[in-house]
């Protein structure tokens, strides 16, 4: 199978919808001349044209509700948030008019749109840039919420959403833009609302999405050379639908659990993870459950501290024998 | 329905009545504005005496003393043209000739609504009569105007999208935002601004600094009017043409159009505590746009007071039945509270997604 | 003790800080000439000028940020929100600027400010004007949250507030501006971070916040009077600083915990109070602890459906029922 | 620092030579406003090199170009002026008299950068200095400013806020809703758009429309002008009337600055793919700022090479040192992590909250 980048993965997700549907469009900043700010657009200016892969001056809130208006009329924007943090000047015409327009409209209205872009920290940008709201936008009725970690799962999960009649929200990370993995030639979609056992195992449930799950498995790595436990990483892939029931069934085999994300700890997306396994699993459960968030404090620009804030494996690994 | 007669200090607005706009409308095409303006106010007054009854929660903002915009506005659309705007709609909403019923039984909050009750005063909405809302946040619907005039330029549809907004909603940046970008992109948008006068409480001049508000556009190289919105024939010319403009060459405008609102910002405000009752009074006695419209009616020998009162019977009446057919309506089931938050969970036969999508 | 409205309860907090401290300004829509969307304000432009009370145009990014700015230069304002539903505008102002600017310039900096009004649903105002964002809120370092439910505790929770050096967000309730209480005349304070036991009980804990308390403590009258279970009523009143003491002592006295919010359920607040509960006091759970959020949808308008989304006594007794 | 010479075809700027701003200056003022400018490069070169060393993390703006923006504005400031800009701060912070090794240090991350390493390039502040930041979020520091200069105003202190933000951020709807804000406020700001010509990759004709941009201040009716940035006369002329205006008239200005960027939009940015050598070299031969200063300082019999290579020389081998004292500086320590966070909890001595703060 060949073997791309993450980015290039999107890259042909995004080639392949716009040329399946000419409904699909692009905008955001440096999109279409500059082939992205980190040319996850690449050559698609070139090939469809600036009718359709629109570069936006920085107006984020008229760009994210011109999407909508859009969608409302059939069309299926793609935006690019060159930041998920730049998405707080547009908070409103995503977490309210996309969110609730359908509701509200009693059904007469769908917004087919997508949001992506980067929501990560790790990369030296400080507390304005490093925004991992994927527990604000899966807490969201309204809005679906997913995050890939390789670039199989961006390619299948960017196709679905682009497919999907409601919004959508795809949270990459830059920090994985540059990773290789493989994905096949042939078409594919992968299923919002369906996780993926990145490592199967017995003795403990590290349950992650996004980054954290290379940091499992780099735990579970450790874990099994050096202590002989046998950790099984569940990848959530898709927040809002959520795959309750693989989690369910990998902690009630394993009775133990690590939960881990890359998100700040109060209300992340791994508190109501945490709910739903002690509701319903909790008698399977031999252990509290035990999370691990990035540091709880704005996000840091010092390199040497970031790494700390954000979870490690031998944090993972720490916190795994303190419950085993 | 009072009828009170035009001061004589009115401008003449017969250059816009000899509009070719406006010269070309049947006799039945006038009446029918009277009719429709009658309409909006007998199912605002009827709303507030069943907000008063108890019947509507939350709030209710009526558009009593605009309506000449709303159906000026509307009778110039054409099949491909849309509209968007904010909470205050009911207006809107009529002229786009949506049932009273539907109107009425969505304030009641019954399933009959136009929004199966889900959405209320503010959140009015008709597709399928192009009609995109209906939007509670001010301004916020500013942005989705020019995304519905991006779609049909995106489809090469001849067709433009026509966006309202308060004078107050001129002060959101996602106006301004949307002001650049229409003009930078081309977009086939009108923007009409109805200032009348007040952002709830705050009069214009503590809200915004800078007159006219159109001239907002002069900055962004947009074409700008402005207009007197209690005369229905200069609302539709000055409408007209930036129609036009819009749908030959894909240029948006922006228009100011004055009017004054009769009522409280909400039902709960008296509207009385910032502004006398003497400025609503002489509003109503010398720029009220049914009267004004009936005054022109008759002078151009389309009307007599026989007909009025007739046409305000029927309206009066339709807003009467509205009323008793929300109140006899079913209030929405329990099941809908979960209905049409997603269109996957209301398709599930095309729904390809696992998981759980509503939690507890 | 005089009893006073809810509403007049915070107006007297505002009166007294003005009077106490001449940094202490007022800004926000409609707050002075109108006297406040809801009265709070009442009379406070003609005790402290138009100089202090400061009417705004509708540009919450304009006039949030503006605080902030003043906030950094020694200033203490205080912010009405006519709904919490707005700071979707000001977003990137409140969560980004107010809350990071501290951390980033090394702690050179602080921002002494108060943002406050009504969060909450209940009163048929649709999806758009009924947004309870005390989780996103709570989520985010650098930001405190208070909830009062009683005009004693608005008093005392908002005059700490504007005396407190870091941005404090105050989530009231229209529901509750018209309510009466107990409120001395004597000055005091209320800390930030304390829980209050509105009423105490042996058999079951409730834990809950804003207007979920009253739903709370009808329930309790309910399991009380009909089946003779006695039920205590936790306050939060604040959710960060989080007295997590308090939480887990009637935890561990009842054993049995039912967490009630009127925030939607995805990562609530009580997603994160249910992690807490189930790391501490995980030995000392009989049942699992159980949530009752608003029905997860956007907020709808119908007023028959919305007194269903919102929780009510019931709901909460038959929740208790299930896990004694 | 290379020197070159500026072409014939340059305006004559002895307007702004013989403005009384200017010719009450002293000639070491003068010589040190060039020793400034030098310093900013040199800083800005050095920080380049560190960054390719692999020193430095994350985003690197660097000013490169526009230094007589900065050190005009700033050889204006009085006691109670303030200053606030985007996340292209290091001229700002160093024209206002920072150390270099702070400077530096910050942008290594380090506990003895101005920020204790928390902030980064993006996030320069120095309250001592009147400098308050240093924001990453376009456009974001705009209403900051109408506050500083709120907070003098509400204070009566006779000062002003100097409040900078480049052309792309005039795209941004809090840029404009402040601008209504300070001007029906009568806030005492100078708005200072830096227009470089670019938004990262994108040419000022694609992402505005409307020129001058300064001309949107004229629709609330706020004063405005325009002006050459690689003038420092002609930028200390212009400022001194805004700031003036500020002081004396309570009243803001919207001063537009053109000027030029001569590295990549951030350091990851060749700069190169959308725009050609020749124009960065065209306005390196023909508007450099401090080789244009140079030549009216040599005109005016102040400077000659011999004085400018001494300059070179010293803040050169200043922005070595400071290479060397961040890279001798030690990281913040873990428990760095979370202070800062809360003035309470920094202050456990006047800490009246109770409860958890931080969260795991
Ligand atoms: C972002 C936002 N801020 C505040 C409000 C509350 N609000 C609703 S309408 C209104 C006044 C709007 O005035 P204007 O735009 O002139 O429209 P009008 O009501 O006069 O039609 C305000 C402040 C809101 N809905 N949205
Ligand atoms: C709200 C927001 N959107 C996007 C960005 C990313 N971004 C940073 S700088 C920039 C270009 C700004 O250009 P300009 O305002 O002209 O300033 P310059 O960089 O030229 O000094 C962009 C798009 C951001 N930081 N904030
Ligand atoms: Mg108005
Ligand atoms: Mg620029």
């Amino acid at each position: 199978m060949p073997v791309i980048h993450y980015r290039d993965a999107l890259n042909a997700a995004l080639d392949e919808e716009m040329t399946r549907d000419d409904r699909v469009f692009m905008m955001g900043e440096e999109v279409a001349e500059y082939n992205g700010a980190y040319k996850v657009t690449k050559g698609l200016l070139d090939k469809f044209g600036s009718q359709r892969m629109l570069d936006t001056p920085i107006s984020e809130s008229a760009f994210s509700g011109l999407g909508i208006g859009a969608a409302m009329m059939g069309l299926r924007p793609v935006i690019e948030f060159m930041f998920w943090s730049f998405t707080y000047v547009a908070f409103d015409q995503i977490f309210n008019n996309a969110a609730n327009i359908r509701y509200m409209s009693g059904g007469l209205v769908n917004v087919p749109m997508v949001i992506r872009g980067p929501a990560n920290g790790g990369t030296g940008v400080g507390a304005t840039h490093s925004h991992t709201p994927e527990n604000y936008a899966a807490s969201t009725p309204g809005i679906k919420v997913v995050c890939p970690v390789t670039p199989y799962d961006a390619k299948g999960l960017l196709k679905t959403a682009i497919r999907d009649n409601d919004p959508v929200c795809v949270m990459e990370n830059t920090l994985l833009y540059g990773m290789t993995g493989e994905v096949p030639d042939e078409e594919y979609l992968i299923p919002l609302g369906k996780a993926d056992i990145k490592k199967e195992g017995s003795d403990i449930s590290f349950i992650a999405h996004g980054r954290a799950v290379i940091t499992c498995l780099k735990a579970a790595e450790i874990l099994e050379a050096e202590y002989e436990i046998d950790a099984e990483v569940v990848d959530l892939r898709s927040l809002r639908p959520l795959d309750e029931e693989t989690i369910c069934a990998s902690v009630k085999k394993t009775n133990r659990v690590v939960l881990v994300e890359e998100n700040k700890p109060y209300c992340g997306t791994d508190a109501q993870i945490a709910y739903i396994i002690q509701d319903k699993a909790f008698d399977y459960l031999d252990a509290p459950i035990k999370r691990i968030s990035a540091v709880d404090a704005p996000q840091i620009y010092s390199p040497v501290l970031e790494k700390e804030q954000i979870p490690y494996p031998q944090r993972v690994v720490q916190t795994a024998l303190s419950i085993l | 329905m009072e009828k009170t007669t035009a001061s004589l200090e009115e401008p003449d607005v017969s250059i816009y009545a000899s509009d070719e706009i406006n010269t070309r409308l049947t006799p039945d095409e006038k009446i029918d504005f009277y009719r429709q303006m009658l309409r909006i106010r007998h199912f605002e007054d009827r709303s507030l005496h069943s907000y008063q009854q108890g019947k509507i929660a939350g709030f209710l903002h009526l558009y009593s003393g605009q309506e000449a915009i709303a159906v000026g506005a509307v009778s110039l659309m054409e099949k491909e043209d849309q509209l968007i705007t904010a909470y205050r709609d009911h207006g809107f909403a009529l002229a786009l000739d949506m049932g009273m019923n539907e109107c009425m039984a969505e304030l009641y909050g019954k399933i009959t609504g136009c929004s199966k009750g889900k959405g209320g005063s503010m959140h009015f909405f008709a597709p399928d009569k192009n009609f995109w809302g209906g939007h509670g946040i001010v301004a916020g619907q500013v942005p989705l105007g020019a995304g519905i005039a991006f779609a049909l330029k995106y489809q090469k549809i001849k067709g433009c999208c026509l966006c309202f907004l308060g004078d107050g909603a001129t002060n959101q940046g996602s106006f301004y935002e949307t002001l650049n970008l229409a003009s930078l992109w081309d977009l086939p948008a009108v923007f009409v601004i109805e200032n009348n006068g007040y952002s709830m409480g705050t009069k214009i001049e503590r809200h915004s600094i800078g007159r006219p508000l159109a001239r907002r556009a002069e900055t962004v190289d947009m074409d700008w009017d402005m207009c007197n919105g209690h005369h229905l024939y200069e609302v539709r010319a000055k409408i007209a043409a930036a129609i036009k403009r819009a749908r030959s060459e894909s240029r948006p405008t922006l228009l100011e159009i004055s009017t004054y609102r009769y009522r409280g910002h909400s039902v709960s405000d008296t509207g009385l505590s910032y502004r006398t009752k003497g400025e609503i009074e002489e509003y109503r006695k010398t720029k009220d746009p049914i009267t004004l419209f009936y005054n022109q009616l008759e002078k151009e020998g389309l009307i007599d007071e026989k007909t009025a009162k007739d046409i305000d019977k029927v309206t009066h009446k339709e807003a009467e039945d509205a009323a008793k057919f929300a109140d006899d309506s079913p209030n929405p089931t329990t099941e809908e509270l979960t209905r049409d938050v997603y269109w996957e969970e209301d398709h599930p036969e095309s729904n390809t997604s696992e998981g759980t999508i509503f939690f507890e």
